[in-house]
């Protein structure tokens, strides 16, 4: 139920947000579609702890403020590759997924595929494994750094419910 | 004053994105195999289009169209990993081998036959 | 400042058509789909910035509509091309 | 394909905020760029990704075929009944103005029940040929089947 009604304020915002016209027939509209929205919802179970609002904390911002510096070094570092396609070494890679949570394993996978220079191939229970472009993507992903931050985050989001 | 300057800061994250979508698309055509293919589109995806975003949301400073702005830029950072990881695992599953380091390497030009057809 | 927004956009249309050279060139399917997507994305890039080069502010929503249907569409390819059958239904999460 | 952890967490995140959005389309077609037909579609690919990711037959139990066809044919009996009454009242089909005293409000109320109509035909008649497409795999097997082993 809680997540119904956190999906359900997300859904407001996003109206909100979109719609630009404040006015009574369009509010009336667009808590109708919000309600509609979210009956389907229900209905299709999709509901689930990726709409929990405590997900959304001030260190989820530190975290994307964090991958945005990782997005540009690793994109510098490929670009560079691009233009010296010899010194391209891929390589494949198994790093563990020290998370519990699937929001948390799931992030973990999306951000090594945002990086540049690393894909992820393979998500299971406790592994991933990567596709590397070259020796020092790799060590990048194994040093760990990317697992600690989102454990960091994950600590957050257990504490507050 | 300040207005220059945003203009300024804004072209500048402008041409780069664009810069970098280029980069990313002669490295789509310039990486030997599929897998390296994958990064090269991560460039374009990810660099090119947040600083291309960043650019415009300066250039209309705070209305609702930087709201958008930030909801497409969202969208694309939760969309294109999602779709790149399931490419990935899909030719994962289906067998296709990626070219590693410590094989012979083809030349670039010298392109695998299709894994299927 | 508008010199600068169609030389970008104009920078976009250049990797779209580099994109569409991959695509065109395979060799498999999948470098064919990444190509596609590539050109999704740089579509919705492409959108954001004739918006402003034009100063019609609904076309944005035209962007937003395109990342979202992008998306669906990769997923749709990829499902069809591997297992040839739109209403099959895939095991459960691995946990 | 679909058993795919991420892919099934970013869809589950998604679905909702991609038929709230058709769904703004839909209201919004007086103020920006879209209305029902456009609309019907985002909100039926919201369905669509669902129906990839969770299979045909669970995406019928949410919005069943039945329920699809009586929609289907609701949403244009709806555009019907609104210009027709348009009619009744002393208009033209699809004229507005003698449905409410304030022409303003009349117009509003007669475009937005009328896209509306077409949005819901729109979005289950978009439904029903994915249904179709999709079984086409199955039928087409069962065919081959009774020819095999008669």
């Amino acid at each position: 139920m809680r997540y119904v009604i956190s999906l359900g304020l997300l859904l407001v915002l996003l109206w909100l947000a979109l719609s630009g016209v404040y006015k009574p027939v369009i509010f009336f509209l667009g808590a109708g579609s919000v309600i509609l929205v979210v009956w389907l919802s229900v209905r299709m179970d999709v509901v689930g702890v990726e709409h929990n609002p405590v997900l959304f904390s001030w260190r989820l911002a530190a975290y994307w403020l964090w991958l945005l510096g990782q997005l540009v070094k690793s994109n510098l570092h490929v670009s560079k590759l691009v233009f010296q396609i010899d010194k391209v070494r891929p390589r494949l890679l198994t790093v563990p997924v020290p998370h519990q949570a699937a929001v948390s394993k799931v992030t973990y996978g999306n951000s090594v595929t945002l990086t540049p220079g690393t894909v992820t191939l393979r998500l299971t229970r406790d592994r991933l494994e990567a596709h590397a472009l070259d020796e020092e993507s790799a060590r990048d992903l194994e040093a760990g750094h990317m697992a600690r931050k989102i454990s960091w985050l994950e600590r957050q989001a257990e504490g507050e419910s | 004053m300040m207005a220059i300057f945003i203009d300024i800061l804004s072209w500048v994250l402008l041409i780069t994105g664009g810069a970098f979508g280029v980069i990313g698309g002669i490295g789509l055509l310039r990486f030997p195999d599929f897998y390296t293919r994958l990064h090269a589109s991560g460039i374009t995806d990810t660099l090119c289009a947040v600083l291309i975003v960043f650019g415009l949301m300066l250039q209309s400073g705070l209305s609702l169209l930087t709201l958008k702005m930030v909801l497409i830029l969202l969208f694309l950072l939760f969309t294109t990993p999602t779709a790149t990881h399931a490419l990935a695992r899909a030719a994962v599953l289906d067998g296709l081998e990626p070219k590693l380091a410590d094989q012979p390497q083809a030349s670039p030009s010298e392109e695998e036959p299709p894994s299927k057809p | 400042m508008n010199t600068v927004l169609v030389a970008t956009t104009l920078a976009i249309f250049l990797t779209m058509a580099l994109a569409l050279v991959r695509a065109l060139r395979g060799p498999t399917i999948y470098d064919r789909i990444v190509a596609v997507n590539v050109f999704g994305t740089k579509t919705v890039l492409a959108v954001a910035l004739i918006t402003y080069v034009t100063g019609h502010a609904d076309l944005i929503d035209v962007a937003l509509v395109y990342a979202l249907i992008n998306f669906i569409a990769i997923v749709t390819v990829l499902k069809l091309v591997k297992t040839r059958d739109l209403a099959a239904e895939g095991s459960e999460d691995p946990r | 394909m679909s058993d795919n952890g991420i892919l099934r967490v970013v869809a589950r995140f998604l679905i909702p905020l991609i038929m709230l959005f058709g769904l703004y389309i839909q209201f919004h077609g007086e103020y920006s760029p879209g209305g029902g037909f456009q609309a019907g579609v985002v909100f039926a690919a919201g369905w669509i990704l669902f129906a990839l990711i969770y299979g045909l037959d669970n995406a019928l139990k949410v919005i069943s075929q039945r329920a699809m066809y009586i929609l289907a044919a609701a949403g244009v009996l709806l555009y019907a009944f609104v210009g027709l009454l348009g009619v009744a009242m002393g208009g033209r089909f699809l004229d507005f103005y003698p449905l409410l005293p304030s022409p303003h409000a009349a117009q509003q109320l007669g475009i937005i029940t009328v896209e509306f109509g077409v949005g819901v035909t729109v979005a289950t008649v978009v439904m029903l040929i994915y249904t179709m497409f999709a079984r086409r795999k199955s039928e087409w097997e069962a065919v081959l089947r009774e020819d095999s082993d008669p």
